[in-house]
C-alpha cells in the first residue's frame, strides 16, 4: 500500500468537522431594514475561551430546521467573549434566522477560509473599501486595526450604501469619523432625505472616493468587500491610481454549503472560496476569469 | 494465524466463483452485475451473478464510498442536541477497474487530507478494494491520464487475466489476509505467470486505438490560454445540462444539503445529496446572481475543474479516463473529442505525441 | 393546530388520489393539523381562515376562478399542487393552437357548454401562488416534505434540476441514447423518474428544469425518428402555459434536410 | 307549497357535482343532476397528436381509474392497427386491473361511502373511533397502489401503460411479492364483505330499464363484447349504435340513453351478471350474505363493489401466478401505425366505457370519442333519485338532501 494513503487510512477518526457547537443568542440588534446583528455564546464555555479567527473568516451557522449558511464574523478577534454575526434577510434560511429571539439555540462551526493578511499588512498603510453589507466582514478588520492601532500607518476606510436607512453600524461608524487616528469617506447611491445628506460625504458610486484618498499606494493594502458586480470597477478604479495588484485584496461570496472544501459550489475557476479564500489577493482574477 | 508474506499467487479461473463465495462469507460482497445492456455494482445475492469481464459500469464503485443521498446526522429542534446515526458496514467490493481505482485515490485525497470527513474514513476503512484489469473500449482513454494501471497499491488485491488464470498481487495486510483465508483456492506463481503478467500490460495498451487519445500533456495550461475558445461555445450548444457527465463520474463529489424537518416538527435531518456543476441553481446566491450564468460558463467549469482545478488542490488530474461521460451523455458530448478540439491539433502530431506518451 | 384545505378545481382528481395515497404520512399529519377544507374526503368544509391552500386543476370555468380567488383570499399560503395547477395541464396543451370557441364547438356541437368557459389556465394566472408541486399527479414525498417544512415554518427547497439526475443515480440505461424519446434533460425532477426507470421515457410531466436547452432536446428527439412537428408537441404535452418556451434550432434547414 | 333542494357541492364524490330537487307540493317537479366539472376536452386536444401521446393524454381524464381509460385507448390503437397482444400483456392488465380495482374500491367504500353508514362527516373522523376499520382500508389500498405501482410505474398515471403492451415488465421477485401480498389481504377483503353486508342499506327498489356492462359482467374481462339486460349482445364496434349521446342543457357532462331510456352500468350492473363466474371461494361467501344479489337496490352497488373486491384478490392471485409460470415474456408487441379507426371498451371500476380514434397513415389522430361512466350514469341517477324523492317526500329536507347525496355517492360518479 501507498505510504500516503496507509498514513490517510490509519489516522484515528478526527473530530467531526461537520459537526457545529452549539450557541445561543445573546443579543440581537436591528441594523437597517432586513439586516440585524446577533451576538452569539457557545454553550460550551471552553469554546467560548479558545475562540479566535482572523478578520475575513467566516462561520457556517446552523438555522435550526432551514440549514447552513455561511456568514462573515463581523466582531474582531481582539474583543473576546462573544462572536457577532450581521445577516441579512435574503431568502429561506435567512428568513428564519429572522425570527429568533435572544435565548434560541443556533449552532455554529468555524472559523474557516484565509481571513486577511493582516501579518503582512502590518507596518503599511491600510485602504478599507466597503459596499452594502460587505462592511460586515471589515468591521472585523477595522477593529482589529483600532485595537492594534499602532502597529499600522495610516488608515482609510470608504463605504458606500443605498441610502442613510441602509448604513449599517450606523453610531460606530459616526464615532469613527470623530476619530482623528482614521479617515472615513462615506458615500450614499441616493440623496432623498436631510438624513442622506448629512451622513454622506457625497453621492455616487465607491469608486468616485477612490481619488479622494491621499495614500502612497506602494505602501498601501487595500481591503474590499461589496456586492459581487462593485468588483470590477472598484479594481480598476485601484489599478488606474497605482495600486499593486498584490496588495489589494477582495473578499468574495460564493455559494457554499461546507465551508472546508467538500461540496464544491463555492468553487471560483480552481480554487475554492472557503479553503483558498474567500479573500483573494486581485492577482487571482486574472487567472480565476470568473471571480468578478 | 501462520506466518505468511507472500507478494503474489495465482487464482485459477475455475477457482473463481468459489473465491467469490469465500469474499461473500467474509462481509458484504459488492460486484459489477449486468443490467439490462450495461453493467453495475450492486450488492451481490448469487455470486453467480458477478460479471467479471465487463467494460464500465454506469455509476462508479464510489457510490458504495459517498452515498449519493445520504444523512450527515440530524438534531432535535427544541434542545438542538446533534446526533449521528450512521452506520457502517464491512464491505469488498470486487472488480474495480484500474480507473475507477484511481478515481478513489482522488477521493481519498478530497476527502481525507485536508479536513478529513470521518465518515468517508471510516467508510474506507472498511472497505476492501480487489481490482481486476480489464481492456478498452472506443470511449476508454485512460493510457492518456495515466489511469490505465493500478499504482502503487490503493488496493487490497489485484486480479489480472493472464489467460487461464488470474495474477493475483497483494497489495495491503487486508488482501493478504484474505488470500491467506482462501489460500486452497491459490496456486504459488511460476515463472511463465509472471511473463504472462508482464505481457498483459503491452497487450492492454495495444488494443487502444492511438489516434483517437487526446494528448493530455500541459492540459492545466491549455484550458487556462484556451479560456475564451469558441469550443466551450459550441459544446455549451449541444449541452443539455443534465448533469449525466458528473454523476457517473468516478472523481466528481460535489454535494448539496437540506435540512429536513420530520412530520412531527421534533427532528430535522441534515441530508446530503450529490449534485451538478451543470445545474444553474449550483452557482446561485442572494440577489439571483448566477456565478456561472450561462450554460457555457458552466459546461467549461467541468474541464476547468478537472484539468486545472484537480491539479491545483490535490496535483493529480480530475479525470481518470473512465470515459463515463461521454459514453452516457444524451447528447453524445465526448470529453475526448472536446480536448482533441481544444487542442487542435492534428491527427499525426496527436499520434507521435501519445505514442511517446505510452513508450515510457 | 395548523389549518389547511384541499381543493379541486378542473383536473381529474388525481393528485387528491395521491394525497390521501399518503396514509400514515397523512395519519401522522394529521396531529398537528386539521383539515379544514377537502370536499372531495369530507361532509363539513369551509373555506375560511385557512394557513395552507393547496389547490388542484386548472382554472377552466368561471367557477373555478371565483373559487381560487376566494381561496386566496382566506389562506395565509396557497400552493397548487400537479401539473394542471402548475402549468394548466394536458387540458391546456392546445391553448396556442386553436380557438375556445373552435373546441366547443367540436366536443360539445352547437349547443355548447351549459356553464361559462375559458382556456384552461394555471393557478398562477389568477392568483398569486407561494408554492408549486408540480408533476401528473404530485410526488407524495415531495407533498409530505412541504407540509413538513412549511408546519415547521421553513420554506421548501426544491432546485429545478433535470429528470436525468434522479434517473442516472437510479443507474437507469439512458433511453435517448437507445432511441426511445426522453424529456428527462429538459423536465424538472423530484419524481424519483419513475417513467425512465420503467423503461418508458420521460413525459414531462412536472414540466421545466432551469433554463431547458429545447433545441438540442428537438434535435435529439427528430434524430430518434419524430418530425420537428411531433417532437415539439410530445414535449408541449403537459408544459402548459410554458411551452412558448420551447425552441427549434434551425427549423427551416432540418426541415429541408 | 314550493320546494326547492339544492346540494351545490357534492362532497366526497370525485370530480363536482351537484343536485337540485323541484318539489311541488306533493309531486315531484324537476330533478336535476349537474356535473360543473370544468370541461377539458379530451376528444379535441388528442388530435393531431401521435398515437403513441394518446394513453398518456387520456389518462388524465380521471385519476382514479386511469388504468381504465389507459387500457381502453391502448386497445382502440391496437385495433386500430390490427394488432394483437400476447397473452402474457393480456394477463399484466389484468393484474393490473386488479390494481386498480382494489385500490379505486377500497378508496370508495372505506373513505367516500362508509362514513355515511356509520354517522360520520369522513373517514378521517371516523378514524378516531374506527382506526383498525380505517387502517383496513388503508391496507388494501396500498396492495392495489403497489401493484398499480410495479407494473406501470406510478401509483396514478404510470406510464408504462402504452399502446402494445408495456415497456417493461416486473422483475421476477416483485411478482412474487405481489403475489404474497394478495393472500395476505384475503382475510381483509372478506372481512369487508361482511362488513358491508351488515350494514343498513336504504330500501329503494327501482327495477332498471336496462343493465350494460361487457359480456359477462365480469370487471376484469378484456372481451370486445358487451351485453345489455334484455339479452342483447353487441361488438364494441356498434357502441355508438346502441349507446346515445347528447349534450345535457345544465351539465357539463353528456347524457346517454339506450334505446331513448336510461341504463344502469357499473358494480351492480357487472354483479347481477358474473354471479357464476366468480371464484369458488367468492361464490361461497356470497351465499352466506344477508343481502340477495342479484339487486335492483342501487345502494347495495356498494355491497356489489365489496363482492368485486374479493373477486379482485382471488383473480390476483390467479394471475400472478400464471406469470410467473410464463416468466419471463416479451413485454410489448410492435406496432406499425396505419390509416383506420379502432375502438375499445373497458369496465372501469364505476362502470362501463368506450373509445374510439381515427388515424391517418402516420399515426396521428385525426378523431375521437370517449364516452365515460359519468355521462353514462347521468340519466339513470337522475331516474333513482326521481324515485327515492317520491318515495320519501315526507322526509324533512336534510334528511331527504343527505338520502339523495347517498344514492349519488353509491354510484361514484
Ligand atoms: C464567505 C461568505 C460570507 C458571507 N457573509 C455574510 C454576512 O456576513 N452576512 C450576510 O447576510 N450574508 C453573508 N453571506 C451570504 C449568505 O450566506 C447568504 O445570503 C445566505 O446563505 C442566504 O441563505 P438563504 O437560505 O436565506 O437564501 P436562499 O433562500 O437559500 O436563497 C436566496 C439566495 O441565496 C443563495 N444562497 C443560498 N444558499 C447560499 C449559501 N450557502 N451561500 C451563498 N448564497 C446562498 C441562493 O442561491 C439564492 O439566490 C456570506 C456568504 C459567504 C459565502
Ligand atoms: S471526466 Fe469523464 S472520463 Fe474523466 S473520470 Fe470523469 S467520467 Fe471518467
Ligand atoms: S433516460 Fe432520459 S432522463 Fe435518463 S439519463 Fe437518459 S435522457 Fe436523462
Ligand atoms: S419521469 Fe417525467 S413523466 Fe415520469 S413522473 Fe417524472 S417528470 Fe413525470
Amino acid at each position: 500500500m501507498k505510504k500516503s494513503l496507509e498514513k490517510l487510512l490509519n489516522k484515528p477518526l478526527p473530530v467531526d468537522p461537520f459537526m457545529p457547537q452549539r450557541a445561543v443568542i445573546t443579543d440581537i440588534e436591528e441594523l437597517a431594514p432586513d439586516h440585524k446583528k446577533f451576538s452569539f455564546a457557545f454553550c460550551d464555555e471552553s469554546v467560548n475561551d479558545s475562540w479566535n479567527h482572523i478578520p475575513g473568516q467566516f462561520v457556517m451557522l446552523t438555522v435550526p430546521g432551514a440549514g447552513e449558511i455561511p456568514i462573515s464574523i463581523c466582531s474582531s478577534p481582539t474583543r473576546k467573549g462573544t462572536v457577532e454575526l450581521t445577516v441579512r434577510k435574503v431568502g429561506r434560511k435567512t428568513e428564519v434566522l429572522h425570527r429568533l429571539k435572544p435565548g434560541d439555540y443556533v449552532a455554529i462551526r468555524g472559523p474557516y477560509g484565509n481571513g486577511f493578511p493582516v501579518g503582512i499588512m502590518e507596518g503599511h498603510n491600510v485602504l478599507i473599501i466597503a459596499g452594502g453589507l460587505g462592511i460586515a466582514p471589515l468591521r472585523s478588520l477595522i477593529w482589529y486595526i483600532l485595537d492594534r492601532r499602532h502597529r499600522f500607518k495610516e488608515v482609510y476606510i470608504l463605504y458606500g450604501t443605498r441610502s442613510y436607512e441602509y448604513v449599517l453600524y450606523k453610531e460606530e461608524l459616526k464615532r469613527l469619523r470623530e476619530r482623528n487616528d482614521l479617515k472615513c469617506l462615506y458615500t450614499l447611491d441616493k440623496f432623498e432625505t436631510e438624513e442622506d445628506r448629512r451622513w454622506a460625504d457625497r453621492k455616487g458610486l465607491l469608486t468616485e472616493l477612490i481619488p479622494m484618498v491621499e495614500l502612497e499606494p506602494s505602501e498601501t493594502f487595500v481591503a474590499v468587500c461589496g456586492p459581487p458586480v462593485a468588483y470590477r470597477f472598484i479594481g480598476k478604479e485601484l489599478l488606474k491610481h497605482g495600486y499593486p495588484e498584490s496588495q489589494i485584496f477582495v473578499s468574495l461570496e460564493r455559494k457554499m454549503e461546507c465551508g472546508i472544501g467538500k461540496c464544491g459550489h463555492c468553487q471560483i475557476g480552481y480554487k475554492f472560496a472557503c479553503i483558498d479564500g474567500p479573500v483573494f489577493p486581485l492577482w487571482d482574477t486574472k487567472n480565476l476569469p470568473e471571480m468578478i | 494465524m501462520d506466518f505468511h508474506i507472500e507478494r503474489a499467487k495465482v487464482l485459477p479461473k475455475s477457482n473463481l466463483a468459489k473465491f467469490l463465495e469465500g469474499l461473500k462469507n467474509l462481509s458484504t460482497l459488492i460486484a459489477p452485475v449486468k443490467k439490462g445492456d450495461k453493467f453495475i455494482f450492486s450488492e451481490i445475492e448469487k455470486v453467480s451473478d458477478v460479471a467479471v469481464n465487463y467494460t464500465r459500469t454506469i455509476l462508479p464503485p464510489k457510490k458504495f464510498l459517498v452515498p449519493y443521498r445520504r444523512e450527515r446526522f440530524s438534531y432535535s429542534t427544541d434542545t438542538l442536541q446533534f446526533n449521528k446515526e450512521f452506520k457502517v458496514r464491512d464491505q469488498i467490493i470486487f472488480g474495480v477497474h484500474s480507473c475507477d481505482l484511481h478515481g478513489i485515490s482522488i477521493l481519498d485525497s478530497v476527502y481525507l487530507k485536508e479536513n478529513p470527513d470521518p465518515r468517508y474514513l471510516e467508510i474506507r476503512k472498511r472497505t476492501v478494494l480487489i481490482g481486476i484489469s480489464c481492456m478498452p473500449d472506443e470511449f476508454c482513454f485512460c493510457l492518456s491520464t495515466g489511469t490505465a494501471f493500478p499504482d502503487g497499491a490503493n488496493w487490497d488485491l489485484f486480479l489480472t487475466d493472464i489467460g487461464a488464470d488470474y495474477f493475483v498481487t497483494i497489495g495491503s495486510p487486508k488482501g493478504d489476509e484474505i488470500v491467506l483465508k482462501l489460500r486452497k483456492l491459490f496456486k504459488d506463481i511460476e515463472k511463465k505467470d509472471l511473463y504472462l503478467y508482464k505481457e498483459s500490460t503491452s497487450k492492454k495498451k495495444k488494443a487502444f486505438k492511438l489516434e483517437k487519445l487526446p494528448d493530455l500533456e500541459r492540459i492545466s495550461q491549455l484550458i487556462e490560454l484556451e479560456y475564451d475558445s469558441e469550443v466551450w461555445k459550441e459544446g455549451s450548444e449541444r449541452c443539455l445540462g443534465c448533469g449525466t457527465c458528473t454523476n457517473v463520474c468516478p472523481t466528481c463529489f460535489c454535494y448539496t444539503s437540506v435540512d429536513v424537518p420530520t412530520l412531527d416538527g421534533k427532528k430535522v435531518k441534515r441530508i446530503e445529496f450529490t449534485t451538478s456543476c451543470q445545474y444553474p441553481y449550483y452557482s446561485l446566491v442572494a440577489g439571483g446572481h448566477y456565478f456561472k450564468p450561462d450554460r457555457a460558463s458552466r459546461f467549461k467549469h467541468r474541464y476547468y475543474h478537472k484539468f486545472v482545478g484537480y491539479p491545483y488542490q490535490i496535483e493529480k488530474l480530475g479525470c481518470v479516463g473512465c470515459g463515463r461521460c461521454s459514453a452516457e451523455c444524451p447528447a453524445g458530448i465526448s470529453i475526448v473529442e472536446t480536448i482533441n478540439r481544444l487542442r487542435g491539433i492534428d491527427e499525426k502530431e496527436l499520434r507521435e505525441a501519445t505514442e511517446q506518451a505510452s513508450s515510457r | 393546530m395548523v389549518r389547511i384545505g384541499i381543493m379541486g378545481l378542473t383536473g381529474c382528481s388525481g393528485c387528491q388520489c395521491e394525497i390521501l395515497n399518503c396514509q400514515e404520512a397523512l395519519l401522522k399529519m394529521l396531529k398537528r393539523v386539521s383539515i379544514n377544507f377537502f370536499p372531495l374526503a369530507q361532509d363539513d368544509n369551509s373555506l375560511e381562515d385557512l394557513d395552507i391552500l393547496f389547490v388542484e386543476g386548472s382554472v377552466t370555468t368561471e367557477e373555478d376562478e371565483r373559487k381560487v380567488k376566494k381561496g386566496r383570499e382566506v389562506s395565509s399560503l396557497l400552493v397548487a399542487i400537479g401539473s394542471c395547477a402548475c402549468y394548466g395541464g394536458v387540458q391546456s396543451q392546445r391553448n396556442d393552437e386553436v380557438s375556445l370557441t373552435e373546441m366547443v364547438k367540436a366536443v360539445y356541437g352547437e349547443k355548447g357548454v351549459p356553464v361559462k368557459v375559458s382556456k384552461p389556465r394555471a393557478v398562477s394566472e389568477v392568483v398569486e401562488v407561494d408554492y408549486e408541486l408540480p408533476g401528473c399527479p404530485l410526488d407524495k414525498k415531495q407533498f409530505v416534505y412541504t407540509v413538513a417544512s412549511l408546519l415547521s415554518g421553513v420554506k421548501p427547497f426544491f432546485p429545478k434540476i433535470p429528470v436525468c439526475h434522479e434517473c442516472k443515480l437510479s443507474e437507469n440505461e439512458c433511453l435517448i441514447l437507445k432511441g426511445i424519446p426522453c424529456q428527462g434533460p429538459v423536465t424538472f425532477s423530484g419524481c424519483g423518474a419513475p417513467c425512465t426507470s420503467a423503461g418508458v421515457g420521460c413525459q414531462g410531466c412536472r414540466g421545466n428544469c432551469d433554463f431547458p436547452n429545447f433545441e438540442e432536446m428537438v434535435s435529439l428527439l427528430t434524430q430518434r425518428g419524430l418530425s420537428v412537428e411531433d417532437a415539439v408537441k410530445f414535449l408541449k404535452v403537459f408544459r402548459g402555459y410554458t411551452a412558448k418556451e420551447i425552441k427549434v434550432r434551425g427549423v427551416v434547414d432540418e426541415k429541408g434536410a | 307549497m314550493k320546494r326547492e333542494l339544492n346540494v351545490n357541492h357534492l362532497s366526497r364524490v370525485e370530480g363536482h357535482g351537484a343536485v337540485d330537487i323541484v318539489i311541488d307540493g306533493s309531486a315531484l317537479k324537476e330533478i336535476r343532476l349537474r356535473f360543473t366539472e370544468g370541461p377539458r376536452f379530451f376528444e379535441y386536444i388528442t388530435r393531431e397528436r401521435l398515437y403513441t401521446e394518446i394513453p398518456k393524454i387520456v389518462s388524465r381524464i380521471c385519476g382514479i381509474c386511469y388504468v381504465s381509460h389507459r387500457l381502453a385507448s391502448s386497445m382502440a390503437i391496437e385495433d386500430a392497427f390490427g394488432v394483437e397482444v400476447t397473452e402474457e400483456i393480456k394477463l399484466l392488465r389484468k393484474l393490473l386491473i386488479v390494481g386498480e380495482y382494489l385500490e379505486s374500491h377500497a378508496l370508495h367504500l372505506y373513505f367516500l361511502a362508509l362514513p355515511d353508514y356509520m354517522g360520520y362527516g369522513s373517514a378521517i373522523e371516523m378514524a378516531k373511533d374506527y382506526p383498525n376499520i380505517v387502517k383496513r382500508g388503508f391496507a388494501i389500498k396500498e396492495v392495489g397502489n403497489r401493484i398499480m405501482k410495479t407494473i406501470a410505474g406510478k401509483t396514478v398515471h404510470g406510464e408504462n401503460v402504452l399502446a402494445g403492451g408495456f415497456k417493461s415488465i416486473p422483475e421476477k421477485e416483485q411478482l412474487e411479492r405481489i403475489r404474497d401480498d394478495l393472500y395476505g389481504i384475503i382475510p381483509e377483503l372478506k372481512a369487508t364483505l361482511s362488513l358491508f353486508d351488515s350494514l343498513n342499506y336504504p330500501e329503494a327498489n327501482s327495477p332498471h330499464n336496462y343493465e350494460l356492462s361487457l359480456k359477462g359482467g365480469h370487471f376484469g374481462s378484456l372481451c370486445e363484447e358487451l351485453e345489455i339486460s334484455d339479452g342483447t349482445v353487441f361488438t364494441k364496434r356498434e357502441y355508438e349504435f346502441f349507446v346515445e349521446e347528447e349534450v345535457s342543457p345544465y351539465s357539463t357532462a353528456k347524457r346517454s340513453t339506450i334505446k331513448g331510456k336510461a341504463f344502469l352500468i357499473g358494480p351492480l350492473a357487472r354483479v347481477n351478471r358474473a354471479l357464476d363466474s366468480y371464484h369458488p371461494s367468492v361464490k361461497e361467501e356470497i351465499k352466506k350474505l344477508k343481502n340477495a344479489l342479484p339487486s335492483s337496490n342501487p345502494f347495495l352497488s356498494n355491497l356489489a363493489r365489496a363482492v368485486e373486491l374479493l373477486e379482485a384478490g382471488f383473480l390476483g392471485i390467479e394471475t400472478v401466478e400464471r406469470l410467473l409460470n410464463a416468466y419471463p415474456f416479451e413485454p410489448e408487441v410492435p406496432l406499425e401505425p396505419k390509416k383506420g379507426e379502432g375502438y375499445g371498451v373497458k369496465e372501469a371500476p364505476r362502470g362501463t366505457l368506450y373509445h374510439r380514434y381515427a388515424f391517418d397513415e402516420n399515426g396521428r389522430c385525426i378523431g375521437a370519442n370517449i364516452i365515460t361512466p359519468t355521462a353514462q350514469l347521468q340519466a339513470v341517477i337522475e331516474e333513482n333519485l326521481a324515485s327515492l324523492v317520491e318515495k320519501d317526500l315526507h322526509l324533512p329536507d336534510s334528511e331527504l338532501k343527505k338520502r339523495a347525496e347517498m344514492l349519488v355517492r353509491a354510484y361514484d360518479p
